[in-house]
């Protein structure tokens, strides 16, 4: 069960790192921003529930969230057969593995520069 | 009636028609086997001149840069002339010769680049590299005096200076021939073979238009040789073609060698082929003969069909390298054509002095005008307020969108030449020169005639 | 770590963590070169100065606007007319540059005077013009000059003229990105809210970090301006200077080259708080994508998807002719900027082409996080590669073809590999739908070209076949494709015209035009 | 061969006073033939060699008239004992590169060929301490061999004469430039010269002479003249005299081995000196 769901946060992992950009503003503080922002609104979408649009910030990420989630499912039958439980999981582990990916494990050393 | 020598009064440049002295240094130095000059700046310093020089030959030449950043601008960067000399020398082994090129900003913190080299002499290359010849030659091109032409001066001495020895006369006589073409030299070459006369050409450029060969394996460089540099103490005179581009070195070899120097004409056009010739029989008593009496007819011949019906009172501004600009103003007037506006892309002072700007002073009967420190918008702006009326521009392709805007045909000639392809490949200098050149202001002509159809017919019956 | 170690840069260990393959497994938390570092001096880096990344890259195709260098005059000779980025004012900014000519006694005892005796007489020479940029050269900072000040007391006595002053001399940092970054935020600091400009549209947005190379600026404001939304300006391809001192009035920044114009972006969402939008302008996927989600922060979707179904309808057939005869070609994608990753995954997707390489000149890690991201698994990514290191890839990889710069080009020439030029690019634009199968048939026509075929054969020892008398491309590409399902599709060589591009300037646009009437 | 020398010391040591004292004596009792290149921007290096005349620097003529203007005739000027006197000068402060204009002037006169011609010894005068490259200019290769600082029993001149050692070393090993000693020019400081001696053997060179302080030196001043001018027989003429002759017959030259900043300041502490 875990394994089955390690490797399909990789495929989303996967379609993340090729075809979006949003995860790579170049400081640390905006990728944190940007992950929590665009895939929560993705799972929001993903799982049929109310995302918000309304200021210009929350519809920019809405907007890369209902393009990704359309991706997601055009890319990957098996997400519609999940239930909205096993849907939260699944994006829960996207998450922290974009984060680590883009974040935490990044060795790219200029993520925490103060300045520009 | 007279020919008036001005100055831009405007301050600034608008379009350069020169860049700036470095460049100079740079296009001397890849004219050297085993040699990689190292430009003491910023990187944009050496970047681009590689690009202009690729823009210009559609070839690559190796150039290195010793990358000076903020600190090194603050702190001082000799160490990075260091570290670059020993970079480049131990990834290039076949490398001989590396000149240290100066620029504005290194001049600015004052990094003492006589020295570094003092100090690499005796310590990098005695410890490191015991074994190998290794020259360091320091180019002083702070590019905020004179131009690339004074640039490609210093350097042609520089590199004279640090080679020249004194041995046994080897009968050849050095010819320095400015800042040409390889079409040029190969012209040159050939008047001197025809001559049976020896040279060692400063610098030996015609394998710049070298080959895509099946191996992948060939690469452009210049093919003076270290050998060449030394002989030049010792041969029986030397003939610098371009007063502003070797003449330097050509002082330089009589004032310590005693090596008599010939400088100038720059044998554009069938006159100054001529004197070219004739100051060759004079340093070497070789006659001048009968073949090159033929193929002086030939250019003759050629210029016969065309000139009182096509160039006749032809209005013409020249702009670029001095030598070459004043080479060709004489060489159109021979033509029957009017040198109307000569521009030169720099203030150097002897231009007022120069016996074949006075010459033009004193004898020419049409209005003309040579302006000094000149750039392009001197050019055009005269052509769109002050009604120059022009016929033909003379000039590299820096200034090509003065052409194309304003209607006016264009030959693209000097350096750079990059929106026509292959002109490297061609001589200006020489009788084969003559005759490239008055070929191709004809069908410039031609084509614009067509082009606009302005008396488009008369080619009909010609 | 995956590093690959170059031979000829054995003699320089430091170069060694600059360059990684990406192995199976790797991601970006394994596999990342370092990167925009100073430059190891002598190893013929093709890195440009910081100077010519603010004046070149950035500044200069900004188009109605005197562009004046504070230096010696090589600097703007160096950065005039090595470039395709043309404007719809014929060309203003790319025909006329300037420079105050600093000589020696300038640098002794300082060129402010000289300086503002040049503003006036550049305005005094071009009297339509009336916005400057002036740049500072590693001279013209090293003497300490005050620009701004001179910009100042110029722009007291001229009322009429409006000067940006662009501190960015040579060495300021590593490579030419130092300059991109700099100029940015002396933009969005100097300039942006001192402006207001004229809205006439209810979707308005900022197009940033698009520099109109051969018209790939104009292509894509066609696209947003049928969308009805107002391209308000474009930072900095064919931008007008004015339209980007009111970037601040935009509704959404569309971020095209998110390397030196993320910088103005993210000032601009934490000063203005416009969002900021990133886009692939290359790829018929990644564009339409890109299209979709601009129409549809404005609600804008459907009209965003007519256009992608016209565009595609319109240019796929010819875009897969190629892409079909692509299958396999192996590139070495050695652009410079951003195109990194923008083509990285796309030209392999959609193109079927195999990058087998990747570089960076003057980027920084998070620009080959990007690329390394989306690049196949075994491509070799290089950060700085030197000459030596290019030549030695080259040799390795055996790529087919490079999309790289002129120089490199002829390196890449002489070793019998074709080039296509991924700066100015051979024949663009490339962006657009359209763009893509210009792009596709360049890369073609490289490959399958005729000569290079000829060029490797040494008449000296080689069998000379003496029944071909020519070879079209077509011969030499279609021996290794499916004749029969290639005839049987509806693919086409490409059919447009040679300028795809001026027959856009002064296009008419029902729905923007509505909006201007209603305000006006 | 003439031998040029590079004086450097910090600003108002009296660097150029005694300078311009000692080649006086060098001139007047030793019949040296003796050029002085002023390398600092307040053009004050000639000044009692001239009897006052403040003299048309290098920098003004090439402001004013072009660089062809800045040849021998117009730039240089003779003064007492046929010193011949050239000032730099340079930009106003806080423009331009004054560094600059020292390398533009040097190269100048270089290539007029004026350090060659017909003289014993060339002094260079150069700014207190060397603030970037162009200061640095007058102690590259071929320009001066020997330098000498002045310096006195005070924090300040002590910390820029080690300063001037820590640039010589850089340039040493590149030019061959060498240190011939400090010169002490004194302030009547308690224990002065014996600070001043442990400083040179610190730094591995000699003190060259001990130069007291003499109100006559300000006397000759206020009458525009060098001591030796004014009063050719007092005593300060003579100390002059003497270290006139014993910088001709110098032969202690050393790369010095200049301080770190904490053994300077314990040393300075042990002679319970603050300024």
């Amino acid at each position: 069960m875990e394994d089955m769901m390690k490797d399909q946060v990789d495929q989303l992992v996967d379609y993340i790192m090729k075809w979006c950009l949003w995860q790579f503003n170049s400081r640390a503080w905006d990728r944190k921003d940007q992950n929590e922002g665009i895939l929560t609104k993705t799972t929001q979408i993903l799982c049929d529930e109310p995302a918000e649009n309304d200021t210009p910030a929350d519809r920019c990420y809405w907007v890369e969230a209902v393009m990704l989630a359309r991706d997601f499912k055009s890319t990957y039958p098996w997400l519609s057969e999940m239930d909205n439980n096993e849907i939260k999981l699944l994006m829960q582990g996207l998450k922290e593995r974009i984060d680590y990916l883009t974040i935490s494990g990044s060795l790219n050393k200029e993520l925490t520069n103060p300045t520009y | 009636m007279s020919c008036e020598l001005n100055k831009k009064e405007r301050a600034g440049v608008i379009n350069p028609i020169f860049t700036c002295q470095p460049a100079g240094a740079q296009y001397a130095s890849i004219g050297i086997e085993d040699c990689i000059g190292i430009v003491h700046g910023g990187q944009g310093c050496v970047m681009f001149v590689r690009l202009l020089f690729a823009q210009h030959f559609k070839d690559n030449f190796l150039l290195a840069s010793s990358s000076l950043h903020e600190d090194a601008a603050v702190l001082g960067g000799v160490h990075r002339v260091e570290k670059a000399v020993d970079v480049l020398l131990m990834r290039y082994p076949e490398v001989k010769v590396v000149p240290i090129i100066s620029t504005c900003s290194t001049e600015i913190i004052g990094d003492d680049i006589d020295g570094v080299v003092r100090k690499l002499n005796s310590g990098l290359l005695k410890e490191k590299y015991a074994d190998r010849e290794v020259h360091l030659i320091p180019i002083h091109t702070p590019s905020f005096k004179g131009s690339m032409i004074e640039g490609y001066d210093v350097a042609v001495k520089d590199f004279v200076k640090a080679f020249a020895k004194k041995e046994e006369p080897n009968g050849k006589i050095n010819l320095i021939t400015g800042w040409v073409n390889p079409g040029d030299v190969t012209a040159l070459k050939h008047l001197l073979s025809e001559m049976d006369v020896d040279a060692t050409v400063l610098f030996e450029i015609e394998s710049f238009d070298s080959p895509l060969m099946p191996d992948g394996e060939a690469v452009s460089h210049g093919s003076t040789t270290i050998e060449d540099m030394k002989s030049t103490a010792n041969a029986i005179g030397t003939i610098a073609l371009n007063r502003y581009e070797g003449g330097q070195a050509a002082n330089y070899l009589e004032k310590e060698f005693e090596i008599p120097a010939v400088i100038g004409p720059t044998p554009i056009g069938i006159r100054n082929t001529d004197a070219f010739l004739a100051n060759i029989k004079i340093m070497t008593g070789k006659p001048i003969p009968k073949s090159l009496v033929r193929e002086r007819g030939i250019a003759i011949d050629t210029m016969t069909d065309l000139i009182h019906m096509f160039f006749a009172d032809k209005k013409v501004a020249i702009y670029g390298n001095p030598d070459l600009v004043i080479g060709l103003a004489e060489f159109c007037l021979d033509l029957e054509m009017k040198p109307v506006l000569l521009l030169l892309g720099d203030d150097n002072k002897k231009y007022s002095k120069d016996p074949r700007i006075i010459e033009l002073q004193e004898k020419v009967e049409f209005e003309m005008e040579i302006v000094q420190n000149a750039d392009l918008w001197e050019l055009e702006n005269r052509i769109k307020t002050k009604d120059l009326d022009l016929d033909l521009i003379i000039g590299h392709s820096k200034g090509r969108f003065t052409s194309i805007d304003n209607d006016i045909p264009m030959l693209r000639v000097g350096f750079p030449v990059y929106d026509r392809a292959g002109y490297y490949r061609h001589p200006i200098v020489g009788y084969a020169g003559a005759i490239w050149l008055v070929e191709e202001m004809a069908n410039v002509l031609f084509t614009d005639m067509e082009y606009k159809k302005n008396k488009e017919w008369i080619l009909n019956v010609w | 770590m995956p590093y690959h170690e170059f031979k000829c840069s054995e003699c320089i260990p430091e170069r060694k963590k600059h360059a990684v393959v990406k192995g199976e497994g790797e991601d970006l938390t394994s596999c990342l070169p370092l990167g925009y570092l100073n430059t190891i001096p002598g190893t013929i880096s093709e890195r440009g100065c910081a100077f010519c990344g603010a004046k070149h890259v950035i500044g200069t195709p900004m188009k109605d606007v005197i562009h004046l260098c504070h230096g010696p005059v090589g600097c703007t000779y160096d950065t005039w007319q090595t470039k395709r980025y043309i404007s719809d004012n014929d060309n203003y900014q790319f025909k006329y540059t300037f420079a105050t000519d600093m000589k020696e006694k300038d640098i002794v005892f300082g060129a402010e005077k000289l300086l503002k005796q040049n503003i006036i007489d550049a305005f005094k020479a071009f009297p339509e013009i009336k916005r400057m940029s002036v740049y500072q050269t590693c001279a013209s900072a090293l003497i300490g000059d005050d620009i701004d000040a001179i910009a100042k007391e110029v722009m007291g006595e001229m009322p009429d003229v409006d000067i940006f002053v662009c501190n960015s001399p040579g060495f300021a940092g590593p490579s030419q990105s130092g300059g991109h970054h700099l100029i940015n935020i002396a933009w969005v600091n100097q300039k942006v809210g001192t402006f207001e400009p004229k809205i006439t549209s209810d979707y308005v947005i900022n197009y940033v970090g698009e520099y109109n190379i051969q018209g790939d600026q104009e292509v894509m404001v066609d696209y947003f301006r049928r969308m009805g939304i107002q391209v308000l300006s474009t930072f900095t391809g064919n931008g007008s200077y004015d339209d980007l001192r009111g970037m601040h009035r935009a509704d959404l920044n569309v971020l095209e080259c998110a390397r030196s114009a993320e910088y103005i972006c993210n000032e601009l969402r934490v000063r203005y708080g416009t969002p900021r939008m990133d886009i692939d302008g290359f790829g018929f996927k990644p564009l339409s994508e890109s299209l979709l989600k601009v129409g549809m922060f404005f609600g804008l979707e459907k009209e965003a998807q007519t256009i992608i179904d016209e565009e595609i309808a319109r240019w796929k057939p010819e875009f897969d002719w190629y892409a079909r005869r692509l299958k396999g070609v192996k590139v070495c994608l050695w652009p410079g900027g951003s195109k990194l990753w923008h083509w990285a995954h796309v030209i392999h997707d959609e193109m079927n082409v195999d990058v087998v390489s990747l570089y960076t000149k003057f980027g920084h890690q998070g620009d080959m996080e990007k690329g390394i991201a989306r690049c196949a698994e075994g491509a070799l990514a290089i950060d700085d590669p030197n000459e030596l290191e290019g030549i030695e890839a080259m040799k390795e990889l055996k790529p087919d073809i490079i999309l790289t710069g002129v120089r490199p080009g002829e390196v890449a020439k002489k070793m019998r590999v074709q080039y296509l030029n991924a700066h100015a690019y051979h024949n663009g634009p490339y962006k657009g739908f359209e763009g893509w199968v210009r792009f596709a048939r360049d890369i073609y026509n490289a490959v399958y070209s005729p000569i290079h075929q000829l060029s490797g054969l040494d008449i000296s020892k080689d069998e000379i076949d003496t029944d071909n008398r020519f070879m079209t491309r077509q011969m030499i590409s279609d021996v290794k494709i499916d004749t029969e399902a290639a005839e049987a599709s509806d693919e086409r060589e490409y059919t447009g015209d040679y300028d795809c591009v001026t027959k856009l300037r002064g296009k008419k646009y029902p729905k923007l035009e509505k909006e201007a009437l209603s305000i006006d | 061969m003439v031998r040029k020398i590079a004086i450097y010391g910090k600003g108002g040591i009296g660097k150029s006073t005694t300078q311009q004292n000692t080649a006086a004596a060098m001139a007047y009792f030793h019949d040296q033939k003796v050029m002085i290149h002023g390398c600092d921007p307040k053009a004050d290096s000639t000044r009692l060699i001239l009897r006052g005349k403040m003299q048309t620097t290098m920098m003004d003529t090439l402001r004013e008239e072009g660089e062809e203007a800045c040849t021998t005739e117009n730039v240089m000027e003779v003064g007492f004992e046929g010193i011949k006197c050239v000032e730099s000068g340079g930009p106003e402060p806080g423009v331009g590169c004054a560094g600059r204009g020292v390398i533009t002037a040097i190269t100048l006169m270089e290539m007029q060929g004026v350090y060659e011609e017909d003289l014993d010894f060339v002094f260079f005068d150069v700014l207190g301490d060397v603030v970037c490259g162009g200061f640095a200019m007058p102690i590259r290769e071929g320009k001066a061999d020997e330098i000498y600082v002045v310096a006195s029993g005070e924090m300040m001149a002590l910390y820029a004469a080690n300063n001037l050692c820590k640039g010589m070393v850089k340039y040493a090993e590149q030019s061959g430039v060498r240190l011939g000693g400090i010169i002490c020019n004194s302030r009547n400081v308690d224990g002065e010269a014996e600070l001043l001696k442990e400083f040179c053997d610190k730094l591995g060179t000699q003190m060259l002479h001990f130069v007291p302080r003499d109100n006559i030196v300000q006397k000759a001043e206020f009458n525009k003249k060098s001591v030796i001018e004014f009063d050719d027989k007092c005593n300060q003429a003579n100390e002059y005299n003497e270290l006139a002759s014993k910088i001709i017959n110098n032969k202690n030259f050393v790369i010095p081995k200049p301080m770190t900043m904490e053994e300077l300041e314990e040393m300075v502490l042990k002679y319970g000196l603050t300024d």
